[in-house]
């Protein structure tokens, strides 16, 4: 494993300590996503046919469009944590605040695809919903759930975004020190991960 | 270690990377019109995990980094599939 | 990351004044010693009323009918109950206690990774003890037992939304604490201080960190849903809306199971401490419990169905299950067989501590082979739910966690408080309360097989003559207790102050700092040489 | 371990009995080796310690065997109750339903009864019905147990009873306030016996003499419906309503969220049994009681009236 920590006393600057303890949430993260999974998993195998018919109801062409632009912002962070380690704080300002957006945009489509659907009475409790049929009714319900949570990750996010813009604009992140930016980073890819799984499982299924 | 030397990864193989997860969405978008029953979920999943393992290796820089963490990653997805396949255990059978 | 000004040294932990005098001083210091501290203190208030909850239970109980309360108190005693002594005290337990006060002086290191994350744990727990005890007030107690089974969780006329909601939160110190620790261990060892130089009880902190960081978030989320199934009715466990209810079990036990683990894997962490340091003689088969921790972590994983035999689950699950549940026996078995190895030719101090780690080998014991009887099929179907569960578990839980705690704090006390506890008066303690313990619990075994189901509460005449024998052993117990935390709380206070840095010719690092410690442990970081316990 | 009277009594003993066996020699063997030690290595009788090596072979020795012993008892515990799961095709058939907090048997015939009575020595096949919540259906004298789980298809249980006799029947799973008192029995019968009250003409008229006590009939359905559970007879409230003194009386309910007055009457009670969430009273739960629709009969219910009658005459 890793060598042996020498002297780190705690008022030392560990950097990879934050990682590690990073990567220890992004794993309890996956752990709950990954039982809602599981959820899926068994209700899917319990009612295919309402699965499908579920996802025949929502909309294909908002999913690619939120794919692709969550794609290309876990892009962006990327290349912002490329900018900072080669010192050009201008840069990584302009690729962060591009992800930045991108997250705004992707809870913007989040919002109409969801009105749309609960015009339609198509949400738990719904009337339009009730009267489909059990599958259906666990399809909606599992659906505004993952999603839910995960628009709830998105929303946590943009807020761990603003704050890392700002400390990159008072320079408290720099060239040597960019921790926080970098786990804000994986913390976003993470949110991609996971919407790479969604994406498929509610609305490509037909 | 922070005296570490960090990887840089450059612009373009982040730029590339993207690419191939663009590539990867729009065949897993294109092979849902192919009727294959029960392999169209097995395929879309396929393409998700290549996508993850993109993701995971080259943004979240995994390759780059302590092994230690590849390690400890590996071990969380193989546990949850092992949780996923003793509980298959009681609906497969019911 | 500290209110250190290094000033301070020398100043014990204790005494040493930051920017806050008084309670504040402790309720905001991130020295790890202090909010092992404030964690025990915080645990013992809450095991007080559990403990009474309890108490009042067995008092219902000594005749069949109503004599003390009704059904709908004795429902929300045994859940409030269940989920104080599960949520509050034995999860946490010694990791929270223990853990944060020992776990960086036995690695040598000057605090945990996170001091501040580390504070926060204790302040999100507080806050979710009481969100959970709020629920007094908006609606009663729940009275879902401490397993908030589906579908009687959102259909019960009580409001359980506070006590779901504490326990969620609960799990999110448990999380951070978790994380603190796997940090501190890869990241902080002393010099010198390889994987296989680290003593037994870090490396059981290190097991259960991993349960808690990869088990807890499934519970978070398993409530959460419950939460919005009752608010929003969204159909997920709900059989009218075609949930699955079984489900939600799948889900709680994977959770919970692995939970067990981690309430006793550091309480077996504690005992391989003591055992060598009392014998005068090296751990016997150091890599065999180093490698049986880990074992019994991983596969604890996948027997969480053997709580639901009766469910209604396929009958191949429950094979496969019960099958996985005798394997995760084995490496119990084995540590127990290293212990008592660890004794022959040593030189045994008989002190209070020792009395406690042996006790806690003998009900450990009677608690899993217990559980052996519950991992087997056929048996299973008839105890299942009965009485026969109540006794297994408060004998693996209050036998196995209670005890290592016991046994760790006479163990460690006089290095927490610089004091020294009257040990005529603990040992006086120990007897009635293991006396008490016995008398307690060995007759629900009886019940169990008898046919007395768990969570009743009346029961038919038939039941009784067990039930008497139990409440009385009850009240014997509750006599021991009192001794033994009187002792310890007044001798925190007017106890024999002691300096001495090493009162049992312990081996571990821990031994090596001040007594009581100082604010960082250690003007200089020890050097690690030797592997933990060499006696010659 | 207690009486045991159907034929998977030896199959569940036996596997207990192994492990007990097991389980003692391991307990008394270490307790005593404990023992010994504290004895024979005390600090005053051994002063000094003699360094032990570890030894591999002791090691897997007692790897080893332990995981055979664990093989042997999976063994036993798997034969003692694979026949459980395996169900006959023939036997007498009973629908089990389970409510909060009672339960009730269906045999094939449309015979119902609040107690299962069953012949000695045959096959009786229970199917597991639960309406609300889950429940349990454990009978100790028979070592079975299984959920009773709502919503659940082909959730079965079986036995066949040895000893002529009355067993209790408990319910197992928590299933709220009254989960203590769901207690029923199970009545082994000479098999003759049984057929004779199965196919008891009697028994399935519903024909009333015209002398009976009609209350008094109704006070014996409401007991044996499970009604008491929720309805107390002596004015205080549980779960549900008293059904003291409410008959004739104008009381308030909730229609549809809207707070009405209404009188207590033949109409409301008859409403009340068949769709209980139709009219709230105050202070109650809507979802507590499910419908009795094709349980009661409006036959049925007219005693049940009678009886609420003479509560409000006393
Ligand atoms: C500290 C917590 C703790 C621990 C460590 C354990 C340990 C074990 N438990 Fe227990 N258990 C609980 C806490 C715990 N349990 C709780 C709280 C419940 C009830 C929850 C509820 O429903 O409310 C429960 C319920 C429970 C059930 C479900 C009962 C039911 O509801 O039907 C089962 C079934 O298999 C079970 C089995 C076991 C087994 C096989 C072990 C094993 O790990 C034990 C291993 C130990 C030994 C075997 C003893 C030492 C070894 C020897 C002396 C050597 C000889 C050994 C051999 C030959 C094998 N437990
Ligand atoms: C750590 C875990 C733990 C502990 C320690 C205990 C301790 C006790 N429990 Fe248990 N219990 C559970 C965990 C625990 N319990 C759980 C999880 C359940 C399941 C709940 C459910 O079904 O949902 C349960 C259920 C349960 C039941 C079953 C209820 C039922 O099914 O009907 C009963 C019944 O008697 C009971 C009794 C007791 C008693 C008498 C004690 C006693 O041993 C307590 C003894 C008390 C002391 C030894 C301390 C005395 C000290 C003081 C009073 C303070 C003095 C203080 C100072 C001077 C500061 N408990
Ligand atoms: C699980 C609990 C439960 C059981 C069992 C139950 N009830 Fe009820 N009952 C209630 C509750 C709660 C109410 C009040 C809310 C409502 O009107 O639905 C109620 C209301 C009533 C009322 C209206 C009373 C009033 O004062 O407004 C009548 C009549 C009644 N029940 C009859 C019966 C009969 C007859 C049975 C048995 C065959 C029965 N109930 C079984 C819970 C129960
Ligand atoms: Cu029905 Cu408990
Ligand atoms: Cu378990």
């Amino acid at each position: 494993m890793e060598k042996n920590a020498e002297h780190t006393s705690h008022v030392h600057r560990d950097d990879e300590a934050d990682k590690l303890g990073m990567w220890l949430f992004i794993f309890t993260e996956l752990l709950l996503f990954g039982m809602l999974f599981l959820m899926y998993a068994v209700y899917r195998y319990r009612n295919p046919v309402a699965f499908q018919l579920g996802g025949e109801e929502i909309d294909v062409v908002i999913g690619v469009i939120n794919t692709v632009i969550l794609l290309i912002s876990s892009a962006t962070v990327a290349m912002s944590i490329t900018a900072i380690q080669r010192g050009k704080k201008t840069q990584a300002l302009l690729f962060l605040g591009t992800t930045l957006i991108i997250a705004v945009v992707f809870l913007v489509n989040k919002y109409f695809e969801w009105g749309t659907k609960i015009e339609y009475g198509f949400y738990p409790g719904g009337e339009a919903l009730l009267e489909l049929g059990h599958g259906t009714v666990l399809f909606f319900g599992l659906y505004y759930i993952m999603s839910g949570i995960h628009a709830l990750h998105i929303i946590i996010g943009i807020g761990l975004f603003i704050y890392v813009f700002q400390q990159i604009r008072a320079e408290k992140i720099h060239k040597t020190d960019y921790v926080w930016l970098e786990n804000t980073g994986l913390y976003w890819h993470l949110v991609d991960l996971i919407w790479i799984f969604l994406f498929p499982l509610f609305y490509l299924i037909h | 270690m922070s005296e570490e030397k960090h990887h840089i990864s450059s612009y373009k193989s982040h730029l590339l990377v993207l690419l191939a997860l663009l590539i990867l969405t729009a065949a897993s978008v294109a092979v849902t019109s192919v009727e294959m029953g029960a392999y169209n979920t097995l395929v879309a999943m396929l393409l998700a995990g290549a996508k993850a393992t993109l993701v995971l290796l080259w943004f979240m820089h995994l390759r780059f980094d302590n092994k230690i963490y590849a390690i400890f990653t590996a071990f969380v997805i193989v546990l949850f599939l092992l949780v996923l396949f003793v509980t298959f255990f009681d609906y497969s059978y019911r | 990351m500290s209110e250190s000004t290094t000033s301070s040294k020398h100043v014990s932990f204790l005494e040493y004044k930051g920017k806050y005098k008084g309670l504040l001083g402790w309720i905001f210091s991130t020295d790890h010693k202090r909010v092992g501290l404030l964690y025990l203190y915080t645990m013992l208030v809450f095991f007080s009323i559990a403990a009474t909850l309890g108490l009042l239970m067995k008092l219902q109980m000594l005749a069949p009918g109503h004599t003390l309360m009704g059904p709908q108190t004795y429902n929300a005693m045994f859940t409030v109950h269940g989920i104080i002594m599960i949520f509050v005290i034995v999860v946490p337990g010694l990791p929270a206690v223990f853990g944060n006060f020992f776990l960086p002086l036995m690695i040598g290191a000057k605090d945990v990774a996170f001091p501040r994350l580390n504070l926060a744990s204790w302040w999100i727990y507080v806050i979710g003890i009481l969100v959970v005890l709020s629920s007094q007030f908006i609606g009663g107690w729940p009275d879902t037992g401490w397993t908030f089974y589906a579908p009687y969780s959102f259909q019960t006329p009580v409001n359980i939304v506070p006590a779901l909601v504490g326990a969620t939160i609960m799990g999110f110190s448990s999380i951070l604490t978790g994380i603190n620790f796997i940090v501190t261990i890869h990241r902080m060892r002393a010099p010198g201080m390889t994987w296989f130089k680290m003593p037994l009880f870090p490396w059981t902190l290190y097991a259960t960190a991993w349960i808690q960081v990869l088990a807890t978030p499934v519970i978070g989320i398993t409530l959460l849903l419950t939460l919005m199934e009752r608010l929003l009715g969204v159909g997920i466990f709900d059989p009218r809306l075609g949930g699955d209810p079984i489900l939600y079990q799948h889900l709680f036990w994977i959770y919970s199971h692995p939970a067990v683990y981690i309430m006793i894997l550091p309480g077996m962490g504690v005992i391989s401490e003591i055992i060598p340091v009392f014998s005068r003689k090296s751990i016997y088969g150091y890599k065999a419990i180093v490698l049986s921790s880990l074992a019994i972590a991983f596969v604890g994983y996948f027997v969480w169905g053997h709580h639901m035999f009766t469910s209604g689950m396929s009958g191949r699950a429950l094979y496969a299950f019960s099958f996985l549940t005798f394997l995760v026996a084995i490496p119990s078995a084995i540590k127990v067989f290293n212990w008592v190895s660890t004794m022959h030719k040593g030189s045994l101090l008989l002190q209070t501590p020792f009395y406690w780690a042996v006790s806690f080998i003998f009900v450990f014991m009677i608690g899993g082979l217990t559980g052996l009887v519950l991992g087997s099929l056929a048996t299973n179907v008839h105890v299942h739910d009965t009485y026969f569960v109540v006794a297994h578990f408060h004998f693996i839980v209050f036998g196995g966690t209670g005890y290592s705690f016991m046994a760790a704090i006479h163990y460690w006390f006089p290095k927490m408080f610089g004091r020294m506890y009257d040990r005529s008066w603990a040992n006086i303690g120990w007897v009635t309360f293991f006396a008490g313990f016995l008398s307690l619990y060995t007759p629900m075994f009886v019940l169990g097989l008898q046919g007395m189901p768990r969570r009743y509460y009346d029961y038919l005449p038939e039941f009784h003559a067990w039930h008497i024998f139990s409440t009385l052993g009850s009240i014997l117990m509750i006599a021991g207790a009192a001794i033994v935390i009187i002792n310890l709380v007044r001798s925190s206070r007017h106890g024999q102050k002691t300096s001495e840095k090493n009162p049992w010719g312990g081996k571990t690092l821990e031994w090596q700092a001040d007594t009581p410690p100082t604010l960082e442990n250690w003007e200089e970081v020890p050097t690690v040489t030797q592997k933990p316990y060499e006696y010659k | 371990m207690i009486l045991g009277a159907s034929t998977f009594v030896e199959g569940v003993d036996n596997a207990f009995m192994l492990i007990l066996g097991i389980s003692f020699f391991f307990l008394i063997g270490i307790t005593l080796t404990i023992i010994l030690f504290i004895y024979r290595y005390n600090e005053k009788r051994n002063p000094k310690a003699t360094p032990v090596k570890d030894s591999v072979t002791l090691e897997v020795t007692w790897t080893v065997i332990p995981i055979i012993l664990v093989l042997g008892m999976f063994y036993y515990g798997y034969v003692g109750w694979i026949p459980m799961k395996r169900p006959p095709s023939e036997g007498v058939m009973v629908t089990a339903n389970a409510r909060m907090w009672s339960f009730n048997f269906r045999y094939e015939n449309g015979r119902v009864s609040d107690k299962l009575y069953v012949p000695k020595d045959t096959a009786v096949i229970v199917n597991l019905n639960a309406l609300d919540v889950l429940h349990s259906f454990y009978i100790p004298a028979f070592r079975i147990k299984e959920d009773m789980v709502p919503g659940l298809a082909n959730n079965r249980s079986w036995f066949e009873a040895t000893k002529v006799g009355s067993y209790t029947i408990f319910c197992a799973e928590y299933c709220g306030l009254q989960h203590s008192y769901m207690l029923s029995e199970v009545v082994v019968m000479e098999q003759e016996d049984f057929w004779n009250w199965y196919n008891d003409p009697d028994a399935m008229v519903e024909e009333i003499p015209e002398d009976a006590n009609l209350a008094l009939l109704g006070r014996q359905l409401v007991q044996a419906k499970g009604c008491v559970a929720c309805h107390s007879l002596d004015g205080s409230n549980l779960v549900g309503p008293s059904f003291a003194g409410r008959f004739g009386e104008t009381i308030t309910v909730i229609t549809g969220g809207q707070e009405r007055e209404i009188e207590y009457n033949e109409e409301y009670i008859t409403r009340s049994i068949y769709e209980p969430d139709a009219d709230i009273s105050v202070g109650f739960r809507p979802g507590q009681m499910l419908s009795y629709e094709g349980e009661i009969t409006e036959q049925e219910i007219e005693l049940i009236v009678e009886f609420m009658k003479s509560l409000s005459e006393e």
